[in-house]
């Protein structure tokens, strides 16, 4: 079976814009995470990871006839253009493939004071995607992935497959969503917001913060792409709770299947990974049940981490922003703490990092849950020697 | 080589009607697609009371794929894991989307926001059988089946399932239209109706019945 | 006041016209019934729409567009629409249910649209027109009904342009009634048929007209076919005109009576098939051969008449 | 609107004949419309699952008493069976008796033609394509219904059918007013016919729009509409035989326009778009301001959202000084085919004997709207001009002005 390897990547945050950026932040321990008093979002103030006006003016300036792509689009070109510059990867070439990955797009359209001309047709995500690719001169047709908040991580399951099938040789993935006024009132009236930044798997924890982002991943079946240390990606797998659609098992046997799975599709067992990326969203639930799940397929001392008391749920960018964080670990065989752990505060015994933990990363394990019982599972590996020239 | 897969059985459902397996069971219908449903759900002597939560998207593909899986009664001797559902459409939960900024106004609802996400119709369909396998949501602006072949048959060939559910749920401001195909590998000899051609799993059979059934 | 034929387009079991309508591939039987060919109704309606409509509104509406698209008009005057048997799927399909399903449960579509004035109304709703709107559902004459009414409207200088035509349809039902009423036994042709026709109608000439609409005359049930003589005789006497001054003649039945000996007749209901507003397809091929370029006729005279209890004549020309 | 000759001939209404619910002739409806009586009641012509469910207005008489009032064979359809009858009143009340020179024509309306027998053979038919007898299916045409009754009243220069749905026989008038315009003919026979089907019953179930109640069109708490059935027909002269009559003509057709509402299928735009242009149409062609029209027989069907439509086109048009109003489907239920031919027989009378109508069971104004239909039988007071409204299925919107001689 084909390798697909994890050839350039880029992370665009309010900690930075690069993924190198965005890695040093986290190495200073800087969370992006601050009370925000946008009142056109949210009468109360509330905690988040958003980006400035600032950020967003540079980027527009940064693109040639911004004005015609909304905040979110520019965000995914903005990023995808970083990952592609020096990739080697050709957008004019039809083996590449390029993927987005988003849960509400450009949502906030619908909330727009004056009517938009054509709503429909400027809020579907398709024409989004149409609009990045043509930007970049792809020349085959974009795929959207919009499965609540796996969307990021099932786009790079996707780009995997599609790669291994042979059906395309490289493939761009980028995901980005905005915090709206819609997506913050949502989670609201779920009760689901913390009134402080999250704490993830902490015993105190209340609930999620919300964060804005884009990230691009782009893979390749073509080793010489390959700079630096060489990360693969091993396996993925998703799959159904199916017990609920707005919350979680209560065993986590269900992503533990799907861990299972992925561990046996990349030929690696629970004792060789190294480090696990857990969603992590600090709601009680979910924690709870990624924790079973962790500790169900035999993990309990492998460790744990969560990146959303950095970036705040990202919804349809997590999982990629997470991976890509995931492979610089690997890359520097360093685990990343847990930003607002404590103590912890799930019922089943599992190794939460809580400091910088300096280890080999050869197999790491990424998990990403969401609405509608989703789960999803990848796992990134190191490469054998005999791959690295 | 891969195993051929088949196209055990489809349903549509659209203004034009609503058909399994190409035979016309309702006929065409231009109601509103809420009352429609509702008599759609009434009419089949469904009993499943979580119907009436669902938002019309989700409605939609949940009312396709009881009509889809009626008679495929060998598919629950599969693992839960064994099935998967891949869906798509053009306008995600716009209809839904719409629905839930309206009650922002007042006080903003969770029963409704929870659908303002496509892939909510794959949890309503995975609770009401049991299938636990492979999850994807896919946005494209037209009917892709080239995509669904080549990714459903990825799936099936890698061996992550055994049987799927894909198609195309969609809702747009003044139309809908839904096809799901079940997909599986080797069907078991009950999968088949007697006479049933046992049509492959391709781009060009789903084209065509979807072009068919819903135009 | 003269009426000129500014478009014309039709749906028939008769392909396309094309340049030269006289020589045009002939329709193709199933059995004893012709079936329309139906166009790619994307290029007229939008998507959402077709899934909505019947076989025989796709049809009608897709005429009127055709029609009106070939003469550029965009809001006609008046829409005046004739079927005889108005929307039979739709009607089939309510009933079947009501006595199916015992009166329960019913879906209003195939009621809402069993109306015999759907098409009119479709028509209208498509192009945002508030105009003038009138459907005639009478058997055999309903085409001429629509015709009478808008003619009388462009005389009136009601309207400036009037959107005219016809629609009716076969289904498996009707099809096995009539059959069983012996109409395909006892009748020439013997062969079922079905399609739509519109026009649109103009009080003044543009240099694109098809053909001139010279006269329209209708009768019921006459005696013989010496009576069916004097009527065209009389017919064309009131234009100042004898059988001399036609040079072909499109026939829908008698095409062997004394006064067409001696002149080029043509029975049009080999690409028509027989139904009440068959004589709408005649109108639409006599405007055809009049426009086409190469065409050595000059007035068309048609003669039809539906189970020889409605006459109609029609006298076209060219422009 | 161009004048020519084609537009400015008179047109007289020289007879009228009815049958509804509320009578089998002119007089009886005009003594039921006097005394507040309307026709509703249980229905008994129809083997239905609705029998107990829905109040019609139904004509209280079998076919076969029908058919034996008539002299013609059972077995005919029932629309057909009232159209004849009206259209013979009328005919008799006009004073042509015997005058067969002149060029006598027959426009008539309906919505289903012969359903109500069509629906006996469906049955049979669904079993066994075979089956069912199809001396039932003869008649199923509109057309055939209009033919049958010419054929039986000897009109042979010219008949046709018009099916606008509910709006059909307003088009009838309409159109034969025309036609005299034109020279085409002398007299025509105008009006419409349609009898209780299961097929139309269903139907408008379906759209859920039938009142369990005797209906209350124009008020508040409006449920829906009571199906009816009936016939009514006018006879339409031109001035020439109007000369010729040994008695004055009922009155003259003065305004018609017919116009559509372009909005929906089956739904009346908010605004009452196309009732407002029909409304105003039919007034210019006639020559005459809103301020003339003396009363209005509504087409108040009863539904929310005719009524809420049409009152809006009527506000616009009027406002602020109303004309007195009233719906007399609180009578007769809603007749459709027939509706526009009934309501022109009444507006005709209205116009004729200075009467307007009330509008039964009427209690609470619509918040939308500054008027209210009357509530009780008016005399005495001059009416002069009455607008008759028929909206139909398809945005179809007619109205017909009847002015005193």
């Amino acid at each position: 079976m084909t390798d697909v390897f994890a050839v350039s990547d880029n992370i665009l945050s309010p900690l930075g814009m690069t993924s190198a950026e965005n890695f040093e932040r986290l190495k200073e321990g800087v969370s992006g995470i601050r009370l925000q008093e946008d009142k056109s979002i949210s009468d109360e103030p509330f905690y988040a990871a958003l980006f400035d006006l600032k950020m967003d003016e540079e980027l527009a300036a940064s693109i040639p006839l911004s004005r015609n792509f909304t905040k979110f689009e520019r965000l995914l070109i903005a990023s995808v253009r970083q990952a592609l510059a020096g990739s080697g990867v050709d957008p004019a070439d039809p083996g590449t493939a390029l993927i987005i990955s988003t849960t509400k797009g450009n949502i906030s359209l619908l909330e727009a004071a004056e009517p938009v001309p054509d709503l429909t047709t400027n809020i579907a995500l398709h024409t989004s995607a149409k609009k990045v690719a043509g930007y970049f001169q792809f020349v085959s047709q974009p795929l959207v992935v919009s499965n609540a908040c796996i969307s990021g991580s099932l786009g790079i399951i996707t780009g995997m497959r599609l790669i291994r099938s042979g059906r395309y040789r490289h493939a761009v993935i980028a995901g980005a969503d905005l915090i709206s006024k819609f997506v913050l009132s949502g989670f609201q009236s779920f009760q689901a917001v913390s009134p402080e930044p999250c704490r993830p798997f902490d015993k105190d924890r209340l609930g999620i913060s919300l964060g804005e982002g884009a990230a691009t991943l782009i893979l390749s079946g073509n080793k010489a792409l390959i700079r630096g240390a060489s990360i693969k990606v091993a396996g993925g797998s998703t799959g159904n709770d199916a017990n609920h659609i707005s919350g979680p098992s209560r065993t986590g046997q269900e992503l533990g299947t799907i861990i299972q799975k992925a561990l046996g599709e990349s030929g690696v067992t629970a004792e060789d990974i190294d480090h696990i990326s857990a969603h992590g969203t600090a709601t009680p639930y979910n924690d709870e049940m990624e924790a079973k799940a962790i500790f169900l397929t035999g993990m309990s001392r492998t460790p744990v981490n969560s990146l959303k008391g950095y970036y705040g749920h990202t919804l349809g960018a997590a999982g990629l922003i997470e991976s890509i964080i995931t492979i610089a670990s690997m890359k520097e065989d360093l685990v990343i703490p847990t930003m607002g752990f404590r103590k912890l505060g799930v019922t089943v015994p599992i190794h939460v990092a809580q400091s910088f933990l300096p280890t080999k990363l050869e197999h790491c394990l990424k998990t990403a849950s969401g609405f509608g019982g989703c789960n999803a599972a990848l796992v990134f590996s190191k490469l054998n020697a005999s791959y690295t020239a | 080589m891969n195993k051929e897969k088949y196209i055990i059985s489809s349903c549509s459902i659209s203004p034009a009607g609503v058909r399994k397996d190409g035979s016309l069971l309702y006929d065409r219908d231009d109601r509103p697609l809420g009352d429609f449903l509702l008599s759609l759900y009434t009419h089949s002597g469904m009993d499943y009371p979580k119907f009436y939560k669902m938002d019309r998207l989700s409605k939609l593909g949940w009312l396709a794929s009881e009509i889809l899986l009626k008679d495929a009664t060998w598919i629950k001797e599969l693992l839960p894991e064994e099935v998967g559902i891949v869906l798509s459409n053009a306008h995600a939960s716009l209809d839904t989307d719409i629905k839930y900024l309206a009650t922002t106004k007042e006080f903003p609802s969770p029963a409704v926001f929870v659908y303002t996400l496509p892939n909510i119709m794959i949890g309503e369909i995975s609770i009401r059988n049991n299938f636990k396998g492979e999850n994807g949501f896919f946005i494209f602006d037209r009917f892709d089946a080239g995509f669904l072949e080549q990714y459903v048959s990825c799936l099936i060939d890698e061996g992550h399932l055994r049987s799927c559910i894909c198609g195309w749920v969609d809702v747009g401001e003044e139309d809908y239209r839904a096809a799901l195909f079940l997909v599986a590998g080797d069907p078991p000899d009950s999968a088949a109706p007697p006479g049933h051609p046992g049509l492959l799993f391709t781009k060009t059979n789903m084209d065509k019945i979807f072009m068919e059934d819903t135009l | 006041m003269n009426i000129y034929i500014r478009s014309a387009a039709s749906i028939s079991p008769q392909p396309a016209f094309g340049d030269d309508p006289l020589s045009a591939k002939p329709a193709i039987p199933i059995g004893n019934r012709l079936r329309a060919i139906e166009p790619d109704y994307s290029s007229f309606i939008d998507p959402k729409q077709i899934r909505r409509m019947s076989r025989i509104v796709k049809m009608g509406v897709a005429a009127a567009h055709a029609c009106l698209r070939e003469a550029g008009e965009t809001m006609p005057g008046a829409i005046v629409t004739g079927t005889a048997y108005g929307c039979l799927e739709d009607t089939g399909i309510f009933l079947s249910r009501l006595i199916e399903q015992q009166e329960e449960m019913l879906s209003p579509t195939s009621f809402i649209q069993s109306t015999h004035n759907t098409v009119g109304a479709q028509i209208a709703l498509m192009l945002q027109c508030t105009n003038y709107n009138n459907t005639f559902v009478h058997r055999g004459f309903s085409f001429e009904s629509a015709l009478l009414d808008a003619m009388m409207l462009l005389w009136e200088g009601a309207a400036t342009t009037v959107l005219a035509g016809s629609v009716d349809e076969i289904t498996d039902s009707s099809h096995a009634i009539l059959e069983r009423f012996g109409l395909y036994r006892r009748r020439f042709p013997p062969i079922a048929g079905e399609g739509a026709a519109f026009f649109l109608l103009a009080g003044e000439p543009t240099d694109n007209d098809y053909a001139q609409l010279e006269g329209l005359h209708t009768f019921y049930r006459p005696h013989s076919i010496g009576e069916v003589e004097d009527q065209i005789r009389d017919f064309l006497s009131a234009r100042s005109l004898t059988m001399e001054d036609i040079d072909l003649v499109l026939s829908g039945g008698h095409p062997t009576a004394p006064i067409f000996k001696d002149k080029e007749c043509i029975g049009f209901k080999h690409g028509s098939g027989e139904y009440p507003t068959a004589s709408s397809f005649a109108l639409a091929y006599a405007a055809s051969i009049l426009r086409a370029e190469k065409t050595i006729h000059k007035r068309i005279l048609i003669y039809n008449h539906y189970l020889d209890i409605h006459h109609s004549l029609m006298l076209v020309s060219k422009c | 609107m161009t004048s020519n000759k084609y537009t400015k001939a008179p047109v007289y209404v020289a007879g009228l004949g009815v049958i509804s619910a509320i009578g089998s002739n002119v007089a009886e409806c005009l003594d039921a419309l006097e005394h507040e009586r309307p026709g509703m009641g249980e229905i008994d012509t129809l083997d239905t699952l609705h029998r107990k469910q829905f109040p019609v207005a139904g004509v209280k008489a079998g076919n076969e008493e029908l058919a034996a009032s008539l002299g013609v064979p059972p077995g005919v359809s029932r629309t057909a069976l009232l159209s004849l009858i009206a259209a013979k009143e009328a005919l008799a009340s006009s004073g042509l008796e015997g005058r067969s020179s002149w060029r006598i024509g027959m426009v008539s309306a309906n919505t289903v033609g012969g359903m109500d027998k069509t629906e006996h053979f469906f049955k049979s038919f669904l079993e066994d394509p075979k089956k069912g007898r199809l001396k039932d299916v003869v008649g199923h045409e509109c057309g055939s219904i209009t033919e049958w009754v010419a054929d039986r009243l000897g009109i042979h220069a010219y008949t046709t059918t018009i099916n606008t749905a509910c709006s059909s026989s307003a088009n009838a008038l309409y159109f034969a007013a025309r036609l005299i315009r034109h020279g085409i003919l002398d007299v025509v026979l105008a009006g419409g016919t349609d009898a209780l089907t299961k097929f139309t019953l269903n139907g408008f179930n379906t759209l859920m729009i039938l009142d369990k109640e005797y209906c209350i069109p124009f008020d508040e708490d409006r449920r829906g509409l009571n199906l009816g059935e009936g016939a009514g027909y006018t006879v339409l002269v031109s001035q020439q035989v109007a000369d010729s009559l040994q008695k004055a003509p009922v009155c003259r057709l003065t305004g018609f326009c017919n116009r559509n509402d372009a909005y929906h299928q089956t739904a009346s735009s908010p605004d009452g778009k196309g009732s407002y242009l029909a409304m105003q149409g039919a007034l210019e062609s006639g020559g005459l301001q809103p301020s003339d029209i003396d009363y209005i027989n509504l087409h108040g069907t009863g539904t929310q959202n005719n009524d809420l439509a049409e009152g809006t086109a009527i506000q616009r048009l009027f406002d602020p000084r109303y004309p007195k109003m009233s719906s007399t489907k609180s009578f007769t239920g809603h007749t459709l085919g027939a509706s526009g031919g009934i309501e022109a027989v009444f507006s005709a009378l209205s116009v004729q004997r200075d009467l307007i109508y009330p509008n039964l069971r009427f209690r609470t104004p619509m918040k939308e709207l500054p008027f209210t239909p009357e509530t009780r039988l008016i005399k005495n007071i001059p009416v002069k001009h009455v607008l008759s409204n028929s909206f139909g299925f398809g945005g179809n919107c007619s109205s017909l002005i009847f002015s005193k001689l």
